[in-house]
């Protein structure tokens, strides 16, 4: 039944669409029997690799930036005083910023390609993998570190081997919150810097009124999301499986 | 008191210092960066401009109303599914399939089925920001002592009493911080919709000054729009503390 | 931990085959803007670049698009791309505003007598006639700021309507003014081909003005290209505009070709473009793609008139002769 | 030796105002070999006292010497066992044990040697391939010794090892304690808040008083070894100690 939840769940959003459509009976809200030859199509004519290869690069590299500066700054964030005095004002400024509205502004200094894509979603991903690293490692017990010091653990040997790992469940918390956001950031910049990838097909779809083809695009954004964030998810699970788990975390972003 | 507030985010400070500096030096073109000073001026100044409040009072509309009704539905949703077997099951799969997805991506569906005014933006603010709220309030819910509802029941309550008199404010504590992360979800939404389809609000001044190579005007929406997030968060960070002392 | 570093590691190795494929080091390239509509040329260039001298064997090109000329405007002052689609205001704001250096080196669509004009249209049954039938009502432009943007705003004042207080603009792109139309979203929006062609098939709007009425000849949009690029590398800009002069002549040649990649640049089925492109019903092309910088300093001198734009604008500033295209 | 001269504590309040004293000037020498157990209400700063010792927390004056010298941070001669048991919960039992020998750079057949070794000290040579999560509390303070002696410090400084565990656990942990001790003759240093389990482990118990913690009375426990329990519950002695010792606590507290 829970294995399954899902499947049912999808069954009935689709239902819903099904009906919603037939009752509308308009063309800027087709039905999904409607728009399934048009993702067949899309797939069909490997049309959609190059915009979902072009999208998934600039997810990924913004990604591996956003993890290979914001983990180790996280980490020390969480256990130097006068690291977080640094950065949490700075956090606290940023946080509240629209991201993707400073893809214009990004535009005029880095180009219309994917360097400025790939800093947006690197500054919007870094912001939660920061915050829960420096959560994770603040919240590690002091005993733990003291049992490593004592086994003659150098203070280098502390943060790799001791709070790294402990803070880990947290730390993928926050990345699993940074996939959903790095998703959404991925759209928006491809859709207000228009070059390739899901964003743009997405707008640009739109904007030619072929609706169908729209709502195709936004199925594979939908499936993109669900398979990203579950895929990370069980990669979450065998990695902090030694932990307890926690219910309450489900990803939500902007 | 003020110095040590100063000293405390020194570093956002140093920052602006920096922006400052380096805008001055001639290294960049006033049209790609312009000095910081320079835009906190032209922000007070658009702060007592007509159109530009105009234009204010559109964007917080849709975010306030779009927030309200992100609370409201997100706290009604996830305190009534966290009650029954059923609602359980049905709660966490709707969850795992709809929160990552982008919501952003659905815009172009809400303007075409919505038309192009307040609706569509609202609608966008009400289904990015629900999912915060509402996980909360599931999982807050889910979580209260079943003692204290044992309790409840013995002393005569009801059962839609015990939602409402102890489940839910055993659960705010968490629904307040679920809806302080939409609150700046929903500045950052309303922000990016007004920019995606411009017409008016501050999205569509920032569009239009960057259309226009206003720079510095580029930058006052974004100024505004980020205090405007700021304030919320604390606001709703300060109704947390007074209201739920106890709660630590 | 071992687990993490090889998920790392995996991720990294994942990484390395997604990023796009850099140009061909020996071959320079130009990174070329575009909207829609009407850039059959550039579209060539783009989908058949078999059928051209320079593309893809002398010099290659980029391809960015974007939504409409004010955009294309910022990429070009924010040196994102080298050449790209503008309307005369655009490039103008880019000069006064953006403080930016370009060339006018070659035309794409313009407007004259017998052929057509962008135009705002209602539904058939609806009272509005006039400006002033429009106070009070929701109207659509496309891009603000944009090429036509400017002429509902002359044409609204000059009916006695200011457009800042007495209606609500909208920004909505050509494809969807008809359906916001009769969706009763707005009361009147702007008509470009094919979405003009496609919506009086269908029947049912009424023009109410068109911009020829305030101007003809009129240029919609041109062809630019920032000015340290083609005094830099003028043998770039000289291999990319005989290309261009020659898809122009091509798309006017075989109308056919223009059609079929127009359908594929836009997804409009071919059928419909069949009924107007590149016929006196679409937008006059020069037929070897040169600029009529006449046109376009009649529309400086009317908006500077207007103020809408603020400083005096000299076409003959803006002209490169040895690499716009020459009338044969 | 362990020596600590005059070591005291103060803490200053994070919204500023008066420092608050937690120790004042607790002077004592720890035997070789002994086993020494600190007894006091809960808040008389005898675990700070323990961390002072440990090197995990400095002292605000006076020192610990250990043979002489004054300690600068943890060390390997000075092995922990926390109440909080404080294992490396991504780690098995066997990993847990055998940390500290890679990190004293333990040729690893020789490491595998002595955890085998522990594990069959501990009786938990079934459970090595368990993570700390599925193991119950007596078996992780089992596994937290096990850690410890692993490396063979020359001091074990316990604080409260078994007070998060149930009586019949605590019982049985204690007896398992007191034949290891006896087998290897190590330095114990040993914070507890119950009298009789002061009693029946110790040579030697200071008495802490609180606010400043100081110590009080430092009571020579004169009862035979190796000790039964059933035996020494019984003993006079030792439900005379037991008294006394309590009502120490209870005028202190």
């Amino acid at each position: 039944m829970i294995r399954f939840g899902p499947l049912i769940v999808l069954a009935a959003l689709l239902a819903l669409w099904q009906a919603a459509g037939m009752a509308m009976r308009v063309e800027t809200l087709p039905t999904p029997l409607a728009v399934l030859p048009e993702l067949w199509a899309l797939f069909a004519s490997g049309e959609i690799w190059g915009d979902l290869r072009a999208s998934l690069y600039r997810l990924a590299a913004g990604f591996v930036l956003a993890l290979a500066t914001g983990v180790p700054l996280g980490i020390l964030c969480g256990r130097s005083a006068a690291v977080r005095g640094f950065v949490s004002p700075l956090l606290a400024l940023f946080y509240p910023v629209p991201k993707a509205a400073l893809i214009p502004i990004l535009m005029l200094w880095l180009g219309a390609g994917d360097l400025s894509k790939i800093t947006i979603i690197y500054l919007s991903v870094t912001l939660p993998i920061v915050y829960h690293g420096q959560q994770g490692a603040a919240a590690v017990e002091e005993k733990l570190v003291w049992s490593a010091r004592a086994m003659g653990t150098g203070r280098a040997g502390v943060l790799l081997r001791i709070i790294l790992p402990a803070s880990l469940p947290e730390l993928l918390l926050g990345v699993r919150v940074a996939i959903v956001i790095g998703l959404i950031v991925m759209i928006s910049s491809e859709m207000i810097v228009r070059q390739n990838g899901l964003g743009y097909d997405i707008f640009n779809a739109m904007d030619m009124a072929q609706y169908r083809l729209t709502y195709a695009v936004i199925v594979v954004v939908a499936v993109l999301g669900f398979v990203l964030d579950a895929t990370f998810e069980r990669l979450r699970r065998r990695l902090t499986f030694w932990a307890p788990e926690r219910q309450d975390q489900l990803p939500t972003g902007a | 008191m003020i110095l040590r507030a100063l000293r405390s985010c020194y570093s956002v400070l140093l920052l602006l210092a920096a922006w400052e500096l380096f805008a001055r030096s001639g290294m960049v073109p006033r049209t790609l960066l312009p000095p910081v000073s320079l835009v906190l001026q032209r922000t007070a100044i658009a702060l007592a401009t007509d159109t530009f409040v105009a234009d204010l009072a559109t964007t917080l509309f849709r975010l306030l109303a779009g927030l309200a009704l992100a609370v409201g539905l997100g706290i009604a949703l996830g305190v009534i599914s966290a009650q029954t077997r059923a609602g359980r099951a049905i709660f966490e799969p709707l969850v795992r399939v709809l929160g990552p997805l982008p919501k952003i991506a659905l815009f172009p569906v809400l303007l075409l089925t919505l038309g192009f005014d307040n609706t569509p933006r609202i609608v966008l603010v009400l289904i990015d920001a629900i999912f915060p709220v509402m996980l909360a309030a599931h999982y807050a819910a889910r979580a209260v002592d079943e003692k204290l509802i044992w309790s409840a029941r013995a002393a005569g309550t009801s059962p839609t009493g015990c939602v409402l008199r102890v489940i839910l404010p055993a659960a705010m504590p968490q629904i307040l911080t679920g809806i302080r992360v939409a609150a700046v979800i929903a500045c950052v939404v309303v922000f990016l919709s007004e920019m995606v389809q411009p017409g008016d609000g501050l999205g569509d001044q920032m569009i239009r000054a960057a259309r226009a190579f206003r720079s510095v005007d580029m930058f006052v929406p974004i100024v505004v729009i980020s205090g405007l997030g700021f304030i919320l968060d604390t606001l709703l960070a300060l109704v947390r503390r007074r209201a739920l002392g106890w709660a630590g | 931990m071992k687990l993490l570093r090889s998920a790392l590691f995996l991720a990294t190795l994942a990484l390395s085959p997604l990023a796009p494929r850099a140009f061909a080091a020996d071959l320079p390239t130009l990174r070329v803007g575009w909207t829609v509509p009407a850039e059959e040329a550039k579209w060539l260039l783009m989908k058949r670049p078999e059928l051209f001298q320079g593309i893809n064997k002398t010099y290659r090109v980029e391809w960015f698009q974007f939504q409409g000329t004010p955009p294309i405007a910022q990429a070009l002052v924010a040196n994102a791309i080298d050449c790209g689609t503008q309307s005369p205001i655009s490039f103008a704001q880019a000069v006064g505003e953006g403080d930016f250096k370009g060339y006018i080196l070659g035309s794409l669509a313009q407007e004259k007598a017998g052929y057509f004009s962008v135009y705002w249209g209602t539904l058939d049954g609806s009272p509005i006639r006039s400006a002033q039938d429009l106070k009070g009502k929701t109207v659509a432009s496309t891009v603000f700021n944009g090429g036509i943007y400017f002429y509902l705003l002359e044409w609204l004042k000059k009916g006695g309507v200011d457009p800042a207080k007495d209606l609500k603009l909208v920004e909505i792109p050509f494809p969807q003014v008809e359906d916001q139309l009769r969706a009763g979203r707005i009361a009147a929006g702007p008509f470009a081909q094919p979405f003009a062609s496609r919506a009086e098939a269908r029947g049912g709007i009424r023009k109410i003005f068109e911009m020829s009425e305030l101007l003809s000849p009129l240029t919609d949009t041109f062809e630019s290209c920032r000015k340290d690029i083609a005094d830099g590398k003028p043998d770039l800009i000289r291999a990319y505009m005989a290309d261009f002069k020659a898809a122009t002549k091509h798309a006017i040649a075989h109308p056919e070709d223009a059609k079929k990649v127009t359908s594929e640049v836009t997804k409009i089925d071919y059928a419909t473009l069949d009924k107007y492109l590149m016929s006196e019903r679409d937008f006059y092309r020069d037929p070897v793609g040169r600029p009529d910088f006449q046109s376009i300093q009649q529309t400086w001198d009317l908006f500077t008139r207007t103020g809408y734009i603020k400083q005096k604008m000299n076409a003959a500033d803006y002209q490169k002769p040895e690499l716009t295209p020459a009338n044969d | 030796m362990i020596r600590l001269d005059r070591v005291s504590k103060t803490y200053t309040r994070a919204g500023g105002g008066e420092p608050v004293r937690a120790l004042s000037e607790i002077s004592a020498d720890i035997a070789d070999g002994a086993f020494v157990t600190i007894v006091g209400p809960s808040g008389c700063g005898k675990s700070t006292l323990l961390y002072i010792v440990g090197g995990f927390v400095p002292a605000s004056g006076g020192a610990v010497l250990v043979e002489g010298k004054p300690i600068a941070g943890p060390g390997p001669d000075r092995g922990p066992v926390f109440q909080e048991f404080a294992l490396f919960p991504w780690k098995t039992v066997r990993q847990n044990i055998r940390f500290g020998l890679a990190e004293q750079n333990v040729p690893r057949a020789e490491a595998d040697r002595r955890v085998d070794e522990l594990l069959d000290l501990v009786h938990l040579r079934q459970y090595a391939a368990l993570y700390p999560k599925e193991l119950s509390g007596g078996m992780k303070q089992r596994v937290a010794i096990a850690r410890t002696l692993a490396y063979r410090p020359r001091t074990l400084l316990m604080d409260e090892p078994f007070g998060a565990l149930d009586a019949h656990t605590r019982a049985k942990l204690q007896d398992e304690l007191l034949q290891i001790w006896e087998r290897e003759r190590k330095t114990v240093l040993f914070i507890t808040h119950g009298v009789d389990e002061a009693v029946y482990l110790s040579d030697r118990i200071l008495v802490m008083s609180a606010a400043p913690g100081a110590i009080k009375a430092d009571i020579a426990v004169d009862l035979p070894r190796p000790r039964r329990r059933e035996e020494l519950l019984r003993h006079p002695r030792y439900q005379e100690l037991v008294i006394e010792i309590g009502r120490m606590m209870d005028t202190t507290a």
